[in-house]
C-alpha cells in the first residue's frame, strides 16, 4: 500500500509518467541526474524503485550493497544519433573530413564526455569510428543532452550527437546519422527494485503495454537494435 | 549685487511666507529657533524648492516658480557654511578643503589658501580626519573650504555657533574683510545681536516664518520695540562713527555726530567709517556732567521717548546728534532723575564697554 | 492551464523559501553583526566561510549537505535520535535554500549595519539601554532596511535555488519538488520546454510580486528612518 | 555625589591629562575648542575609554584602568545631552522621549513629562521626526530626553549652544531648580562663561588638555588673571548675595556684604541666598560719590590691585566687603583718577547692568 | 596534484569571474543608483527584473541568454555583425557570469548609496561640483564599502557559477571550461569524488583568499570613511 517513490534518470519524464499512469497504484517520480541519484540512495532516500541511464552508477550501487546484482534489469535501450538542424543537407559521407566540413569552423554539441553518460557514450561511437582525434577539439560539451540538442535546434551548433529519443520529439533538428549497433557501447537504462513496495511497479515496467508506451516514445528495447 | 527673495512654503502647520532684499554687504536673517531661517537659506542656497517663490541674484534669476526656472545648486554660485559643518567624511581636513577650491572659477579674487588656513588656524589639522575633530575644528575647515570656492554670495547658516569667544573674535574681522574688500554679499543667519551687529548691513526679522522687521541694522536695533525681540541683554544702538585718531595707550578717538568717542583701539586707520554699537544697558544718565568718573565719555544728549516694558526697565531713546542712542534703565531711575521728552542730560558710557566684537568697519 | 502538481510545487517553493527566510534571518543578524562589529582571531576565516555557498558549485553544497545531514551523515545521524530529518524532506530543501542565500543575507544585513551611526547606539547607552535593549530598539530598526534587503535577496535566491536542493533531497513531487526542480526536469524531457516555460513565468511571476511588495515596504521602511 | 576624574590619553600631539572633582552641584567644564572637553565629557559617560585613569562616583568606582574595571556606559546611569542631539531617527518625538522614560528607575524622583514637556516648549512636536526639526527643536528635545532618563549625575556638552537667547534664558531656571531641588550633580561643558557664572558651582578650566584652574566659580571667574582667559568681554565677578526684600516696582534688595544693591526683580524668596555675576565692564569708579545718576548702585569700595593687561585696559581688583568686585576701565583712566592700592572709592553700578542671564540661585 | 587543463580551468575562471566583476560594476552602479535615487513609473519593475537571475534556475538563465546572445539570438546576431560573439568563448562565460551576479553587486550597492547622507552632495553641489562631479567625488567614495562587497558577492558567485555558463556557452577546454564545470563532471563519474574535492578546495581556496583579502580592503576603505 501507500505511494511509491520511484528515483528515475531525467531523460526518461515523460515516457515514465505516461507509463505509470497506466499502473492502478499511485507513484511519485523524483527526476534527477544518474550520479546524484545513485548517492542519495546510498544516503538512504526514500526510493522503493530505481531507473537510471548510467550501467556505471548501477554497479556502483551494487557494490556498495545496496542493491542486489540479481534484482536489476536492463529496462530500456537508446541509441545515439547525429543531428543537424532541421533545414541542414544530408551528410555525404561519415567521415572525419565531412564532418568537419559541415562544422565549418563551429562546433559539434553533446554531452559532457567525462560525465553525461550521452557524452560517454558519444565518446566511445566517435573513438570507434576514429572520429574522435579529428573532432575532439571542435567539440561543445554541454552539462546535459538536452542543452546539446538546443544548441543545435537554434543552430547554434551544426552538429550534435544526441540520443534518438531527444531527436525525436525536437522539431528543430533532423536525423543525419543514426550510430551503428555496437555490442561494446551499449545504451542501457538498467532499473531495479529497493524495496518490497517497488517491486509491483517493477513488474508493471516490465509488461508489453509499457514497452509499447516507452517504443512509442523512441527508446528500443534493451540489448536489441530497434 | 542684489539677492531679492520672494518664497512662500508650508511645513505641516508652520508657513513660511517671506520676501526680503540682501545685499550689497552683509544682511542678517535673524530670529528665534524654528524661525524659518535654515529654509530660507536653503532655498536661496538651491537646496530646497518652495512650493513658490522667485529668488534672483543680481540679474541672474535662479528660482521662479511661477516661469518654472530653478537653477541647481552648483550654478549658483552660491557658497554656504552650514550649521553642521557637513565636512566629507572620506577625505582628510586638507582634502575638504582642495574639494572647495577645485571648482573655484579661475582667478576668482579673494584671500589665498595660506591666508585662509593661518586666520582659521587650522594649519595643523591638514591631515585629520572630519571624524577626529572636535565640534569647533570642524566649523572652521568647513568655514575655509566654503571660502575656497570663491562664490559670489555667501549664505552662513549659525557658522560661529560652535566656535568659542576667542575664535570667534578671530573670525569675525575676516568676515569683514570678505565683506568690504572681496565684497561678496553675505547672508548671515544668526542668533547673536553682538554678530549681527558687528557683521551685517541690513537686518531681516523673522518669527514664525514671516518677516517682523526689515532695515538697515543701526535703525532696527537702535529701534526701542525691538528690544523684546532681541532681548534685554543685547538691545542698543548702532551708529556710524569716524576714526580720528589712535593714541598711544592704546585708545582710539572716535567721532560721532553728537560728540567724541574715546574707544580702545579700533582697527581702522583715521579718517574711516566704522559702526560702533553701544548697548542700551551700558548707557548711564547723569543730570549733571559728572566728575572724577572712570568713565571717558560723557556726552551730552537729549531725550527723545521713554518706552516702559514689562518688567522694571524702561528703554530710553536719547537724540546723539544725529544718532540714536539707546539707554536702559529703571523706572525708578526714570521717575527719581524726571526723565521726560525733550529733557537734555548727559550720557554716561565706559570707555570698554564697547566691546571689540561691536566695533565693525563700517560697509561704504 | 496548471496541474495539481504544479500547484503543488509552487505551494512547496512558497513555503521553503519562506521558512529558510525566516529561519536563516537570526543567524545572518548575529553573524553580520560579528563581522561588521567585532575585530577577533578568524574574523576573515568566519567571512569566507560565509561566502562558501556562493563560490561552490550548488551541486557540490548539496552533496556536501547530503554527505553531513544525510540519515547516515554525521550530523544527520545525530539529529535524527532527536527526530530531525532533513535528508528528502520539504526541511531539507529549505535548509539548502537558507545556505544558498546565506550569504546574501549577511552581506546587505552587515552593509546595513555598518551604516549605523555608532554615536546613536552610545547615546541610548547613556540612556540605560543595555547593549541588547540598545541592539533591540536602536540598531535592528536603524538596519531594517539592509534586513529586508536580505530577505529578499533570500527569498529571491530560494525561489531559484535548485542545483543543491535536488542534489540534497531529490525531486519528489509533493515532497521536495520545488518549483526550480519541477523546471529542470521539464527541460530535461524531450518536448518539455513548454512545461518549463509555463513553469518558469509563474516563478518570475511570483518573485516579480515579492520584490514589488519588497520596494513598497522599503519604501515606507526608509521613510521611518527617515531617510526618504 | 562626588565625581573624581582623573585621566589621560593621547590623540596623535594632543594629549589629555587631567584630574579634578565636580559636585555636588554643577562643575564647570571651561576651555577653548579642542581643548578636550568632550573627551573628558563622554570618558566620564562610558562612551570613551582613556589609556589610563580613574572615574569614582559616590564611592561607586566607574572606571580603574589599572584595577581593570571599566562599567559599561548602561549601568553608570550617567545622562548625556550631546552637542549634536543625537535623536533616534526611527523614531518621533515621542519615540525619543519614551526612550529616555523606558529606563528609568521606578520612583526615581524628578519632573514628570508633562512639565518638561511645557518648559522646553515641545508639546507640539511630539509627532514630528528628527529630521523634520530644526537645529534649536533638536536639542530641546534631547534635553528632555536625557531628564526623562532619571540619571544621577548629568553630562552636558554644550547643551545650549544651538538654542536662541529666550530659549536659554527659558531652560536655565530649570537647569538650576535641577541643581538645587533634584540634587543632581552636572558636569556642565560650555564657552558661555555667562552660562558658567550662573549655573555652575565649580569651574574647571582647561586648555591643551590640561587643567589651568580649578575651583568655586566665585573664585576663579573674580581672578583678574582670568580675563585673557575669559575674554574681556566675559570676565566679571561672582558673589553671593541676600534678597532682603522685592518692591513694587519690579526691583529687588540684595544685601552684599559691602552695602545693598538694587537689582530687577530675582526669581527668590527674602532672606534666601543667591549668587550675582557683575562683569567688569560694568562697572564705573568714581573718586566721589556721583549725584543725579542714572544708576541706584553706589558702593563704597577699596582698591586692591591694578592689573595692566596687554591692551588699553586695567583690570581692578576691588574690595567690597569681604568680595572682591573686579572693574576693568582704561588705563588712561586709571591714571588721571590716580588709582593706587588702599584708595578708597566709590563703584557704580546700573541696576539693569546685572542681567537676568547671570543671577543664579545660590546652591546651598 | 593538479593536471595542466585543471591549472586551465582555474587560470579561465579567475579571468572570467574578474572580466565579469569588472564590466558589470558600472552597470551595476547605474542601476543601483537608479533604484535608490530616482522615483520613476516602472521602478519596481526593474528591480523585478534584476533580481530574475537570482529567482530563475541558472540552466533557465543559461537558455534565456542562449536564446538572446546566441549567433542566431536577437542580440547575438546583431552584435556578430560588429564582431562581438559569446557562444562557445569565455567572454560568453564572462557574460553568464555577470548577469548571474548581478542581482548581488547590485543590491549592495544600493544599500550602500541608500545610506549616503544626501546633505553631503548637498555641501558638494553648493561648493560648485555637478551632479557628475559629485557622484564621482562624494558619492563613490562614501559607497566605496558597498562597492567592495557588491565586487566581492560578485566575484565569489562567478567562480561558483556554471548552470548558466554550460547551458549558454558549453563546456570548452580552455575556452569555456571552468572549475565549476570540471568539478561537475567529475562528479558525475563514480569514483570522481576525489578529483572534484581536489577541484573544489582549490575554487575555496581562490575564494577565501578573495575573500580575506576584501576584508582587509574593507578595513582600509571603513577608516577611510571614518567609520571605523
Ligand atoms: N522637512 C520639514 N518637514 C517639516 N517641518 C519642517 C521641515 N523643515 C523645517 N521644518 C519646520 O520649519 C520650521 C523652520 O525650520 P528651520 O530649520 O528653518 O528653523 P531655524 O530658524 O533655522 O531654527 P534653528 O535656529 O533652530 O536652526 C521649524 O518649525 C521646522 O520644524
Ligand atoms: N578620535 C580622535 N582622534 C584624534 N584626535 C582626537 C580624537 N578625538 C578628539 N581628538 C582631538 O582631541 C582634542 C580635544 O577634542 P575635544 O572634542 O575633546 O575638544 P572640545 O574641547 O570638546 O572642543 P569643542 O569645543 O570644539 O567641541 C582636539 O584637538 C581633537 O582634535
Ligand atoms: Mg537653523
Ligand atoms: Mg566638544
Amino acid at each position: 500500500g501507500g505511494r511509491v517513490t520511484v528515483f528515475a534518470a531525467a531523460s526518461l519524464q515523460g515516457a515514465l509518467d505516461e507509463v505509470v499512469a497506466a499502473w492502478p497504484g499511485e507513484a511519485a517520480i523524483s527526476y534527477g541526474g544518474s550520479g546524484a541519484m545513485a548517492r542519495q540512495i546510498a544516503q538512504g532516500a526514500p526510493a522503493d524503485l530505481v531507473v537510471l541511464a548510467n550501467v556505471d552508477w548501477m554497479d556502483w550501487l551494487v557494490s556498495e550493497g545496496l542493491v542486489t546484482q540479481a534484482s536489476v534489469v536492463n529496462l530500456l535501450g537508446n541509441r545515439l544519433v547525429l543531428v543537424g538542424p532541421a533545414d541542414s543537407p544530408d551528410l555525404q559521407a561519415i567521415d572525419a573530413a565531412a564532418l568537419l566540413g559541415r562544422l565549418d569552423g563551429g562546433r559539434l554539441a553533446m554531452g559532457e564526455t567525462r560525465g553525461v553518460p550521452a557524452g560517454i557514450y558519444g565518446r566511445a561511437w566517435l573513438e570507434d569510428a576514429g572520429l574522435w582525434d579529428a573532432l575532439a577539439p571542435r567539440l561543445a560539451e554541454t552539462e546535459n543532452v538536452r542543452v546539446a540538442l538546443a544548441l543545435v535546434a537554434r543552430s547554434e551548433a551544426p552538429l550534435g550527437v544526441v540520443y534518438a529519443t531527444d531527436a525525436l520529439a525536437e522539431p528543430g533538428v533532423r536525423i543525419l546519422y543514426e550510430a551503428p549497433e555496437d555490442p561494446a557501447i551499449q545504451i542501457l537504462y538498467p532499473a531495479a527494485p529497493l524495496t518490497t513496495a517497488g517491486k509491483e511497479l517493477f513488474a508493471h515496467l516490465r509488461t508489453p503495454e509499457a514497452a509499447a508506451i516507452f517504443a512509442r516514445h523512441g527508446f528500443a528495447p534493451p540489448g536489441a537494435a530497434p | 549685487m542684489t539677492l531679492a527673495v520672494t518664497l512662500a512654503h508650508a511645513f505641516g502647520d508652520f508657513t513660511l511666507d517671506v520676501g526680503f532684499k540682501a545685499g550689497p554687504g552683509v544682511t542678517a536673517l535673524f530670529g528665534p529657533s524654528g524661525a524659518g531661517k535654515t529654509s530660507i537659506a536653503n532655498a536661496v542656497a538651491g537646496l530646497f524648492t518652495p512650493r513658490e517663490g522667485r529668488i534672483e541674484l543680481g540679474g541672474r534669476v535662479l528660482l521662479d516658480t511661477a516661469a518654472k526656472v530653478n537653477m541647481s545648486a552648483h550654478k549658483r554660485r552660491i557658497g554656504v557654511v552650514f550649521q553642521d559643518g557637513r565636512l566629507f567624511p572620506h577625505l582628510d581636513v586638507a582634502g575638504n578643503l582642495a574639494f572647495g577650491a577645485r571648482y573655484a572659477p579661475r582667478g576668482a579674487p579673494g584671500p589665498d589658501r595660506a591666508e585662509i588656513l593661518a586666520l582659521l588656524g587650522i594649519e595643523e589639522l591638514l591631515s585629520r580626519r572630519p571624524g577626529t575633530l572636535s565640534g569647533g575644528e570642524k566649523q572652521r575647515v568647513a568655514l575655509a573650504r566654503a571660502l575656497l570656492a570663491r562664490p559670489e554670495f555667501l549664505v552662513m547658516d549659525e557658522p560661529l555657533a560652535a566656535l568659542d569667544g576667542p575664535r570667534k573674535d578671530d573670525i569675525l574681522p575676516y568676515l569683514e574683510g570678505l565683506r568690504d574688500r572681496a565684497r561678496v554679499p553675505i547672508l548671515y543667519v544668526s542668533h547673536s545681536v553682538s554678530e549681527i551687529a558687528r557683521l551685517a548691513d541690513r537686518i531681516v526679522v523673522l518669527r514664525e516664518g514671516r518677516v517682523l522687521r526689515a532695515g538697515p541694522v543701526a535703525d532696527v536695533l537702535s529701534d526701542p520695540e525691538m528690544v523684546p525681540l532681541v532681548g534685554v541683554r543685547e538691545a542698543g544702538s548702532v551708529f556710524e562713527a569716524q576714526v580720528l585718531g589712535h593714541d598711544a595707550d592704546g585708545l582710539s578717538r572716535l567721532g560721532v555726530s553728537g560728540g567724541t568717542l574715546i574707544l580702545p583701539r579700533v582697527d581702522a586707520d583715521p579718517g574711516k567709517h566704522i559702526r560702533i554699537r553701544v548697548l542700551a544697558q551700558d548707557v548711564l544718565l547723569s543730570l549733571e556732567s559728572p566728575k572724577g568718573l572712570s568713565s571717558r565719555n560723557i556726552l551730552p544728549v537729549r531725550v527723545e521717548a521713554l518706552h516702559q516694558g514689562a518688567g522694571p526697565g524702561v528703554a530710553v531713546s536719547l537724540r546723539l546728534g544725529e544718532d540714536r542712542l539707546l539707554a536702559r534703565i529703571t523706572a525708578r531711575a526714570a521717575a527719581e532723575l524726571g526723565l521726560r521728552p525733550g529733557l537734555a542730560c548727559h550720557a554716561i558710557l565706559k570707555a570698554t564697554a564697547v566691546p571689540r566684537g561691536d566695533v565693525g568697519a563700517a560697509h561704504e | 492551464m496548471f496541474e495539481p502538481a504544479e500547484w503543488a510545487a509552487l505551494a512547496l517553493s512558497l513555503r521553503v523559501s519562506l521558512v529558510a527566510v525566516l529561519c536563516s534571518l537570526p543567524p545572518a543578524i548575529a553573524i553580520a553583526w560579528l563581522l561588521a562589529r567585532c575585530r577577533f582571531w578568524g574574523h576573515g576565516l568566519l567571512s569566507a566561510l560565509v561566502h562558501l555557498p556562493l563560490v561552490l558549485p550548488p551541486v557540490v553544497t548539496g552533496y556536501l549537505l547530503l554527505l553531513t545531514f544525510g540519515r547516515n551523515g554525521a550530523v544527520g545521524a545525530f539529529l535524527a535520535e532527536w527526530g530531525v530529518v532533513f535528508a528528502f524532506r520539504w526541511t531539507g530543501a529549505a535548509l539548502a535554500a537558507a545556505i544558498m542565500g546565506f550569504p546574501l543575507m549577511v552581506r546587505a544585513i552587515r552593509l546595513s549595519l555598518e551604516a549605523v551611526d555608532p554615536r546613536l547606539e552610545a547615546a541610548a547607552s547613556t540612556l540605560g539601554a543595555g547593549r541588547i535593549a540598545t541592539f533591540a530598539r536602536v540598531t535592528l530598526p536603524l538596519i531594517a532596511p539592509g534586513i529586508l534587503a536580505g530577505a529578499v535577496l533570500g527569498f529571491a535566491k530560494a525561489m531559484g535555488e535548485f542545483g543543491a536542493t535536488i542534489t540534497f533531497v531529490a525531486n519528489i513531487p509533493g515532497q521536495t519538488q520545488t518549483l526550480p526542480s519541477a523546471i529542470y526536469a521539464f527541460l530535461q524531457t524531450p518536448g518539455g520546454e513548454d512545461s518549463a516555460l509555463r513553469l518558469t513565468l509563474l516563478a518570475v511571476a511570483v518573485a516579480l510580486g515579492a520584490v514589488v511588495v519588497s520596494e513598497w515596504l522599503a519604501r515606507r521602511v526608509a521613510r521611518r528612518v527617515g531617510q526618504a
